[in-house]
C-alpha cells in the first residue's frame, strides 16, 4: 500500500493514457442523472455526483447478457449446439466507484463464485475489472453505509481509493491491480505523509453518515418466527411490486434465463430478474409459493437481512447506498424494516389452558 | 473455467407416452459425445436441466439409475413452453442436458442396512424409480434392509412405469403397495384408496433404522405427514424432495429459495426436520 | 409512434365481400413490398451485451 | 392542508369505530421529506398516522381491485376518476367502498424540488400559503409550489373528485390549461423524427415496470409482457422490446387514462411516459369528446361502438 498525489491538471492526461490499456467506465451526467458509462476518447468522468442513479453493477453484470449462441439450421454441422459468443474481458476500470458500491461486488461475489460452481461470465468480467474508488465526503441523507458494514472511506473491494482534495486527488493504492492502474496512468508522485490525512478525512466523513440502522441482532432471530412476524402486512401494503429497488440495488443479483430466436439463429440470454415479480417463482402448475405481495416484500427483506446473514456469516446483503430508499415510488424504507426486524421479539407462546 | 450453464448435447433415443392422458412422456437420452457421460456422474434423487435449443430449460428429476449406463431417462409433464416443445420432438432430435444438479437421497446413511419406505404419488415418481432400480441392483440390494413402496395415482392408466411396477410386484425382496384413487377396471387386483390411507395400512412402524422418502403433489404430502407422525416417524427420518421454479439450477439465479436454502443446490432433498426450520415457501 | 406511413391500413369488408378482401389484401401487400423490409420495431438479434 | 389531515382522521375514526368499513386507505408521513406512504388503517386507535399534504401523489385507486373487505379511501380528483373507471370495469364494488373526496391542491414533484435547490440534500420541508420551505445542511430556501408541481398537476383540469361519500372541503376552482403542447410538438415531427424521438425517450428504461405497477389501470392478472404462450415481447433491454412494452401499455390505457401521473412519478429513471398516454387522451377527446372516469355509469369509447364513431382512417 502506498499513497500518491495526483494534480488535477495531470488527471486529464492520465485518464486519456489509461484508455490506451483499459476500457474506462466512469460516472457521467446524461439528461438529469449520473450513471456509469464507457467513456469515449476525450470524455472525463464527472465527479460532481453524490452517487449514481443506477449502481455500477451493470459494468460487470449487464442487465441483459447473451450466454450462448446457436443455430437451428440443420444443414449446419453444429446445429442445436450451444456456443459461448466472443466476449471482451480485456482490462477495464471503474473510475469513481463509491466505496459502498465496491463493497457490493464483494457480497455479490459470494453468489457467483462458489466452491461448487463459478459463473464464468460474472467472474471473468469481475477479474478483468480494476475498481478505483472515490471516497465519499458528502454522503446523502439516505446513506447508511456505516450501519451496513461499509463506510465512506471503506476499502473493501477497491484497488485504489481516491480522495478529492480540490486541486488534487490523494490516491491510496491498495492492490497490485491498483499499481498497474496508476502506472498505466503515469501517476507517480509519492505522498508518504498522506496516511494521517486520509484517516482524518475518513473519520470526518463517517461522522456525517446518518446512522441508527441496527442490524446486530438479526443473526440471533429464529427464521420461521421472523418470517411470521405481524409487521409484514403493514410493511408491504404500499408496495406496487415494481422492480425499482432490486434493479437499482448494487447487491441484488437475481436473474432469469431466456431463449430468443430470430429465423434459425438463436441466443440463450440472461436478464436481471426481481423477487418483486410474481412470475419469479410461479410454478408450471400455476402454484406460486410466493403468491402475494406480502410474500414477495418479505422475501426481499428476509433475503437481505436474514437469509444472507445466516448463509454467509458476512453481515447483511446491503451496503447502505440508500438507492432503494430514495427511489422507491411509495417510500418503503429498508432502514425502517431493518429496525423492525432487529427489534422483533416473537409473541410469548400461550400456555394451553 | 467450467461453464455450468453449458448443456451437454444429447440425442433423443426414444420418446414414449407414459400415461393415458398423454400428458406425460418418457424420454431416453444418449450423449452425443460419449465422454460427457462420465462427467455426468449422478446419484438417485438428483435432477438435470433439460435444454430445448430455442425454447429454454426445465428442471426434471432423473428417472434412470446410475446402475443403468448408456442413457439418461426423464419423464416430462406437458405444462409450459419448454415441456410442450419437448413433447413435440422426435427420436433422433438433438437437445441438451445440464447437470447432474442438486443433492440426492441420503444413500450414505440408507446403505448401512436401513429399511426404506418409498411413498410416491402421481408423476413425482421419477427419482423414486431411480432409487428403486438402484436399490434392487444385485450389487446394492444387500446394503439395504426391507424396502416398501407405496405408490398411487388417480387411475391405473396414470401410473408411471407400469411394466416395471408389475415386475417388482413379482419379486420377494421388495414390498409393493400400488394404489389408485379409483378405477372401474374389474381386474384391478391392487389397492384402491388415497396414498395417505394406504400408508397408514401398509407402511411399517417407525424405528431408528427405517426411513421414509416422500415425493408427491402438495395435497398428498399434506395428508401423509400426519400419518407418518402417527406411525412414529421422527422428522429426521422423513425425507422429502421439493420442487420450485428454477432457472440456473446452481444456486445463483435466486428464485427457488426456501429461507436461506436453495432448493436447486442445497436440495431438492430435505428432511422434514430441516423443512420445519424454514419458511414453507414451496 | 413513428411507424412508416403505408404500413397500416384499415378497410370495412363484409364477410360477403370476398373479392374486395382479395383486392385490398393484394393492394396492401404490393404497397408494403414496395416499401421494403421494416426498419423500425422489427427485431433482429437482441441488441444486448 | 392540515385541516384535510384532521378531517381524514376524524372520518376514519368514525367509520372504523362505527363498523361502517373494515379499513381505511390513506397516506402516512413518509420517512423522507417530500414523500408520503400509502397505508392501511384497521384500528380506530391508529388513525393518527393518516396525513394529507402536497406529497400524496400516489394514486390510491391502485390499491382497490381484488379487495374483499369494505374500505374507505382518500381520493383526489384523478384518484376518484380511476375509482369511477374501476366501477365501470367491475374492479370494485361501489357498495363496499366509501370515498373520502379531497379537492386537490395539486401535488409536488420531488425531483423538481431537488432541482430547485440545486441538488442539495433536503432534510426537511414545510408548506404554507403556496410556498414550500426546504431546508438542508446549512441552507433554507423557499420555492413557489406552483413551480415544482408534478407535470400532470400543473395542467390538471379536474382537481375535484367526481364521486365522494364525504368531501374534505369545498370544491376548488378548476383551471384552464393547454394540456397538449408537447404532444403537438411530437405530432408535428416526421415519422422518422418521431421514431428517433421515442427511441431516445425510452433509451434509459430498465424494464422495472414501476410505470405499469403504479398505474391503477394495469390490473390484468397476467400482463402481456409476462405471457409465455405466446411470448409477445422479449424480456431484455433490447430497444425494440422496450419500446414495444411502452407503446402497447399506452394503447391499453387509451380512453381510460386519467393522467394521474402515477407512471411518471414512479419511474426511477425519469422517463416522460405520459407523452404516449396523453396523445391517446387528446385523440379520445378530439374524436369521441371523451374524458376518462368522469362518470361511473358510462363505458369508455374503446369498448363501445356507435354508428357515428369517426372512421376517416378507414379506406
Amino acid at each position: 500500500m502506498r499513497f500518491l498525489k495526483i494534480a488535477k491538471d495531470d488527471w486529464t492526461r492520465g485518464v486519456e493514457d489509461l484508455k490506451k490499456s483499459f476500457r474506462v467506465f466512469g460516472p457521467v451526467k446524461e439528461k438529469e442523472a449520473y450513471d456509469f458509462r464507457l467513456l469515449d476518447k476525450g470524455v472525463l468522468p464527472d465527479f460532481s455526483f453524490q452517487n449514481t442513479r443506477l449502481s455500477p453493477k451493470s459494468t460487470v453484470y449487464p442487465q441483459s447478457e447473451i450466454l450462448f449462441e446457436y443455430t437451428l439450421d440443420e444443414s449446419k454441422a453444429d446445429h442445436h449446439v450451444h456456443k459461448v459468443p466472443e466476449k471482451d474481458y480485456s482490462p477495464r476500470v471503474i473510475l469513481g466507484i463509491r466505496p459502498c458500491d465496491a463493497k457490493a461486488f464483494e457480497l455479490v461475489r459470494l453468489n457467483f463464485d462458489t466452491p461448487e460452481y463459478k459463473d464464468p461470465y460474472w467472474l471473468s468480467a469481475y477479474e478483468a475489472t480494476t475498481k478505483v474508488g472515490l471516497a465519499c465526503d458528502d454522503p446523502c441523507s439516505t446513506c447508511f453505509c456505516t450501519s451496513a458494514g461499509s463506510g465512506p472511506y471503506d476499502e473493501a473491494g477497491l484497488d485504489v481509493l481516491l480522495a478529492d482534495r480540490d486541486d488534487h486527488f490523494l490516491a491510496k493504492v491498495l492492490t497490485e491491480k491498483g499499481e498497474a492502474f496508476v502506472s498505466a496512468a503515469g501517476w507517480n508522485t509519492e505522498a508518504p505523509d498522506a496516511e494521517a490525512g486520509f484517516e482524518k478525512l475518513a473519520a470526518e466523513a463517517e461522522g456525517k453518515v446518518p446512522g441508527g440502522v441496527p442490524t446486530d441482532k438479526l443473526a440471533d432471530k429464529e427464521t420461521v418466527a421472523l418470517h411470521g412476524a405481524d409487521f409484514w402486512e403493514d410493511v408491504a401494503f404500499s408496495c406496487i411490486n415494481c422492480g425499482t429497488c432490486t434493479y437499482l440495488c448494487p447487491t441484488c443479483w437475481c436473474f432469469d434465463i431466456q431463449d430468443e430466436v430470430k429465423g434459425a439463429e438463436g441466443v440463450r440470454m440472461r436478464n436481471w430478474d426481481s423477487c418483486m415479480f410474481p412470475l419469479f417463482t410461479l410454478h408450471g402448475s400455476g402454484h406460486n409459493p410466493r403468491a402475494t405481495k406480502v410474500d414477495r416484500v418479505r422475501q426481499r427483506f428476509m433475503h437481505k437481512l436474514k437469509y444472507f446473514v445466516d448463509r454467509y456469516g458476512r453481515g447483511i446483503q446491503c451496503v447502505g447506498c440508500g438507492r432503494c430508499v430514495s427511489s422507491c415510488p411509495v417510500n418503503i424504507d429498508i432502514r425502517r424494516v431493518a429496525r423492525l426486524m432487529n427489534e422483533f421479539e416473537p409473541a410469548p407462546e400461550k400456555c394451553p389452558a | 473455467m467450467e461453464n455450468p450453464y453449458f448443456p451437454y448435447p444429447v440425442r433423443i433415443d426414444s420418446a414414449v407416452i407414459e400415461t393415458e392422458d398423454r400428458n406425460l412422456k418418457t424420454f431416453k437420452l444418449v450423449f452425443v459425445n460419449p465422454e460427457d457421460e462420465k462427467k455426468f456422474a449422478y446419484r438417485p434423487g438428483q435432477f438435470a436441466e433439460l435444454s430445448v435449443t430455442g425454447k429454454g430449460e426445465i428442471p426434471i428429476g432423473i428417472a434412470s439409475s446410475p446402475t443403468e449406463p448408456g442413457f439418461l431417462m426423464f419423464t416430462v409433464n406437458k405444462v409450459g413452453v419448454v415441456s410442450t416443445a419437448l413433447h413435440n420432438m422426435q427420436e433422433g432430435d438433438i437437445m441438451g442436458v445440464r447437470g447432474p444438479l442438486g443433492n440426492w437421497y441420503p444413500w450414505e446413511i440408507l446403505e448401512q442396512g436401513k429399511n426404506v419406505v418409498i411413498i410416491g404419488g402421481g408423476f413425482a415418481f421419477t427419482t423414486l424409480r431411480s432409487s428403486i432400480v438402484y436399490m434392487l441392483d444385485p450389487k446394492n440390494r444387500e446394503k439395504f434392509g426391507d424396502i416398501h413402496v407405496i405408490y398411487g395415482a388417480r387411475s391405473p392408466g396414470m401410473l408411471l412405469y407400469r411394466d416395471e411396477l408389475m415386475e417388482w410386484e413379482k419379486r420377494d425382496d421388495i414390498h409393493m403397495h400400488i394404489t389408485v384413487d379409483g378405477t372401474d377396471d374389474p381386474d384391478w387386483k391392487y389397492n384402491v384408496g388415497f396414498v395417505p390411507t394406504i400408508t397408514e395400512q401398509k407402511a411399517p412402524k417407525a424405528d431408528a433404522d427405517t426411513y421414509a422418502i416422500v415425493c408427491g403433489p402438495p395435497v398428498m404430502i399434506k395428508f401423509t405427514q400426519p400419518v407418518l407422525d402417527k406411525l412414529g416417524y421422527a422428522h429426521d427420518h422423513i425425507i422429502m424432495s421439493l420442487e420450485n421454479r428454477m432457472k440456473c439450477g446452481i444456486g445463483m439465479c435466486g428464485r427457488c429459495n426456501i429461507g436461506m436454502e436453495y432448493v436447486c443446490k442445497d436440495g431438492p432433498v430435505f428432511t422434514l426436520e430441516q423443512l420445519n426450520r424454514t419458511p414453507r415457501e414451496y | 409512434m413513428g411507424v412508416e406511413p403505408g404500413r397500416l391500413h384499415f378497410s370495412w369488408i363484409s364477410s360477403a365481400e370476398s373479392t374486395k378482401f382479395v383486392d385490398v389484401a393484394t393492394k396492401v401487400i404490393e404497397e408494403v413490398r414496395a416499401l421494403g423490409p421494416a426498419g423500425q420495431l422489427a427485431k433482429t438479434k437482441a441488441q444486448v451485451a | 392542508m392540515s385541516d384535510y389531515t384532521q378531517k381524514i382522521r376524524e372520518t376514519a375514526k368514525k367509520l372504523l369505530s362505527e363498523g361502517k368499513v373494515d379499513a381505511v386507505i390513506g397516506y402516512r408521513e413518509g420517512t423522507l421529506p417530500l414523500m408520503a406512504e400509502p397505508c392501511l388503517v384497521k384500528d380506530p386507535e391508529k388513525v393518527d398516522q393518516l396525513v394529507f399534504n402536497s406529497f400524496c401523489g400516489v394514486n390510491l385507486a391502485n390499491y382497490l381491485p381484488k379487495r374483499k373487505d369494505r374500505v374507505a379511501v382518500v381520493a383526489k380528483g384523478c384518484d376518484s376518476r380511476n375509482i369511477a373507471l374501476h366501477i365501470v370495469e367491475n374492479q370494485v364494488d361501489r357498495e363496499r367502498l366509501f370515498v373520502i373526496g379531497a379537492p386537490c391542491t395539486r401535488m409536488v414533484d420531488r425531483r423538481k424540488v431537488a432541482a430547485a435547490v440545486g441538488g442539495r440534500e433536503i432534510s426537511g420541508v414545510s408548506e404554507q400559503d403556496g410556498k414550500l420551505t426546504v431546508s438542508g445542511p446549512g441552507y433554507e430556501q423557499t420555492v413557489d409550489k406552483k413551480d415544482v408541481l408534478q407535470d400532470n398537476c400543473s395542467i390538471c383540469i379536474h382537481r375535484n373528485p367526481v364521486l365522494a361519500d364525504e368531501m374534505l372541503g369545498e370544491k376548488l376552482p378548476e383551471q384552464e390549461a393547454d394540456r397538449y403542447a408537447d404532444v403537438r410538438e411530437v405530432e408535428a415531427m416526421s415519422p422518422e423524427e418521431r421514431f428517433a424521438h421515442f427511441k431516445d425517450l425510452f433509451s434509459e428504461c430498465i424494464r422495472c415496470y414501476a410505470c405499469r405497477n403504479a398505474c391503477p389501470l394495469c390490473y390484468c392478472p397476467t400482463c402481456f409482457v409476462d405471457e409465455s404462450k405466446p411470448q409477445w415481447v422479449g424480456k431484455s433491454i433490447d430497444p425494440t422490446d422496450t419500446m414495444t412494452f411502452h407503446f402497447l401499455r399506452a394503447f391499453h390505457c387509451a380512453g381510460r387514462c386519467t393522467d394521474c401521473g402515477a407512471c411518471e412519478r414512479a419511474c426511477p429513471v425519469g422517463i416522460k411516459v405520459r407523452q404516449l398516454t396523453r396523445k391517446l387522451e387528446k385523440d379520445c377527446l378530439g374524436l369521441f369528446d371523451w374524458e376518462a372516469g368522469m362518470n361511473p355509469d358510462v363505458r369508455p369509447p374503446l369498448d363501445t361502438w356507435r354508428p357515428e364513431d369517426p372512421e376517416e382512417f378507414i379506406k
